[in-house]
């Protein structure tokens, strides 16, 4: 499931806070924003704030269809054998709506869930004959078999993320291997490997992502990795310090962008004491 | 070649090896003439192990062999060499996980027939890369969907030495068709109880089976 | 916090490290409440190393630091270890290689995010074992992640003078030409490629050495 923020209500802060003034109004009418004691409200409390990108991540929160209906019927603490499709229903949809109303992006499997719910509720509904009564399964019967499932799985990936790990709770022991002695054999590896490699991984991120793979100016990227490499051990080197005289201007260009660059992702300061004096650069302090 | 010597190699190995050696790789980094027999390996180890007790280390045995490693009451201070905390893991990567592990050989289908949700191809890639978890066939339907089961990586991740160990999986209650009128009925008020919190406690047994397959 | 957890805790970290560590690294794991005195480190360090007189390893003071390390004259064992045929990199880690070195310096954040899948720190501890990508700083966002870059090492074994010199995708034809459809997508993204190629060639010429000095 993924997030599209709100148009409205989340383009800034201050809109934020505006909002907490004044109750959200519901898009449609009686669409219970919430349960409460079994009545629904829908209807924010004037005195309740619930930031909208709060309710998102409450929502965003949910592993599917299967951990909110969970988590509805833990919620009102009753064991899923004793599941009232009727109310459950209900409150999933009033979920459902929810989403729908802050403009959540809504995976189809919410829908095919709802829709479940729907055709077990009206199975219920239906009168049952007496004759067929013996044979005839509950209806919620296929429901609440794949609650348990899912429900022992859950619990299951608790437990397995509680297990000491490797990187978290226990390291392994390594020691060196003193060198000139022992050799540690490495892969070998082909630079036009390395560039089909490369190759391939952008088309697979242009194809499958929705972010952009920005090509980078080679030249730049490097004398950003040398630049820092340099100010690793001084505390202030000059601007001039980092150039190179035979590189000529285009070497003063590809420097200045370089610590452009980097003074923009906020790895380097950039000082000058006096107007046209001489610039002074130093790598953040970790 | 001396009981000294011997034990020095094992423990140098171990060290050196920056993973878990089974005792017959062990074996052969003896010359076949000075080679010891397997029982004297293993009484090595377990010398080693004993030595052991009081240090911030310990040798274990996990699913792919012995490895030295550190305590994990030590976590605490340990934690402080590196700057990165370490990594959390995704409810959905856990439950996919917990899901291959307990269930293997799985498809992609059963895990999210189990889930309710779609599970993405980047997830399943992600725990291959991670050793975790790897295609061991394809079962014989149309489209052939790969069948996925842990690896030894895994259990060593987990310091596991077989699946058995995993934490045992709760069962199902069975559900009994209580048929009764009430709770059939639909315009029944749902009973609300003071302490309705988000009370997730599982009211499983702790009588239940190994691993379930 | 009593000697012998103490001891513990600097046992366990020289074991994990996989790098040397100095008394003053040692020193920083500890609570500033606990933090035992420089002098008290220095004498667990000392018993530590008598304890290990006999034993595989040894704790030595290399130039950054304490370690341990296997002792030289194991290695006629300790090499058949590495007998078998080094494997090949896998796939992800040539691809993080490839990530690195193409769009460096960047965060292990960066590298997942193009890739679409998590990142191991084995594979990153990997690339800087093998003395290709080194941490060249670290991005000033929460968490202050390490930014990677590769080495001279890299550039060395790759027969290069300079990043400029890696083969660029544009150029290699047989990629562009197989789906003309994905080259439209790919030459919107990397815009004027020959051109720049050329100026840095002209004006960098072979005589650089602007790396890692």
């Amino acid at each position: 499931m993924t997030a599209k923020a709100p148009t409205e209500n989340t383009s800034s802060g201050e809109d934020s806070l505006q909002e907490s003034k004044s109750p959200r109004q519901p898009q449609q009418d009686e669409m219970p924003f919430a349960v409460v004691q079994g009545h629904a409200v829908s209807v924010v409390p004037k005195d309740l704030y619930i930031p909208p990108d709060a309710l998102e991540i409450i929502l965003e929160a949910f592993e599917g269809p299967m951990d909110l209906l969970l988590y509805l019927i833990r919620r009102q603490n009753l064991n899923i054998l004793d599941i009232d499709v009727a109310e459950i229903t209900r409150q999933y949809m009033g979920y459902i709506a929810l989403m729908k109303e802050i403009q959540l992006e809504l995976a189809a499997d919410y829908l095919v869930m709802a829709a479940m719910l729907a055709e077990i509720k009206s199975r219920v509904l239906l009168p049952r004959l007496a004759v067929e009564e013996a044979e005839q399964e509950d209806p919620r019967a296929e429901l609440i078999r794949r609650l348990q499932e899912y429900e022992r799985f859950k619990q299951a990936a608790d437990s397995i993320d509680a297990l000491p790990r490797l990187e978290r709770d226990i390291f392994l022991g390594t020691a060196a291997v003193p060198t000139g002695q022992l050799d540690k054999p490495h892969p070998a590896v082909d630079l036009s490997e390395l560039l089909s490699v490369f190759g391939q991984l952008l088309r697979r991120a242009e194809m499958f992502e929705h972010h952009r793979i920005e090509f980078e100016n080679l030249s730049t990227r490097e004398r950003m990795s040398d630049i820092l490499k340099r100010l690793k051990n001084q505390s202030f080197a000059t601007f001039e310090s980092l150039l190179t005289e035979h590189e000529g201007r285009l070497g003063v260009i590809v420097t200045f962008l370089a610590v452009m660059e980097l003074v923009k992702e906020s790895l380097i300061d950039v000082v000058q004491t006096e107007a046209f004096g001489p610039l002074h650069v130093k790598a953040k302090l970790i | 070649m001396n009981a000294q010597l011997i034990r020095q190699v094992v423990e140098g190995a171990l060290l050196a090896a920056a993973k878990p050696l089974e005792i017959a790789q062990l074996e052969q980094l003896f010359d076949e003439a000075d080679r010891p027999p397997r029982d004297q390996l293993r009484a090595v180890i377990e010398d080693v192990q004993i030595d052991c007790k009081d240090r911030g280390y310990e040798l274990v045995r996990v699913a792919s062999g012995f490895r030295f490693q550190v305590r994990e009451k030590l976590a605490p201070w340990i934690n402080r060499l590196w700057e990165e905390k370490p990594k959390r893991y995704s409810r959905a990567m856990l439950e996919t996980l917990a899901l291959v592990a307990y269930r293997q050989p799985v498809t992609r289908g059963d895990v999210e027939l189990v889930r309710g949700v779609a599970v993405s191809s980047d997830m399943m890639r992600t725990l291959q890369e991670r050793g975790w978890v790897s295609v061991v066939g394809h079962r014989d339907v149309p489209g052939r969907p790969a069948l996925y089961a842990t690896t030894k990586e895994f259990l060593n991740y987990f310091n596991l030495s077989s699946l058995t160990q995993l934490p045992q999986l709760a069962e199902s209650q069975e559900f009994t068709e209580r048929d009764s009128e009430l709770e059939m009925t639909l315009s029944g008020v749902i009973p609300q109880r003071a302490d309705n919190a988000d009370n997730l406690e599982l009211s499983f047994g702790d009588d239940q089976n190994l691993v379930d397959r």
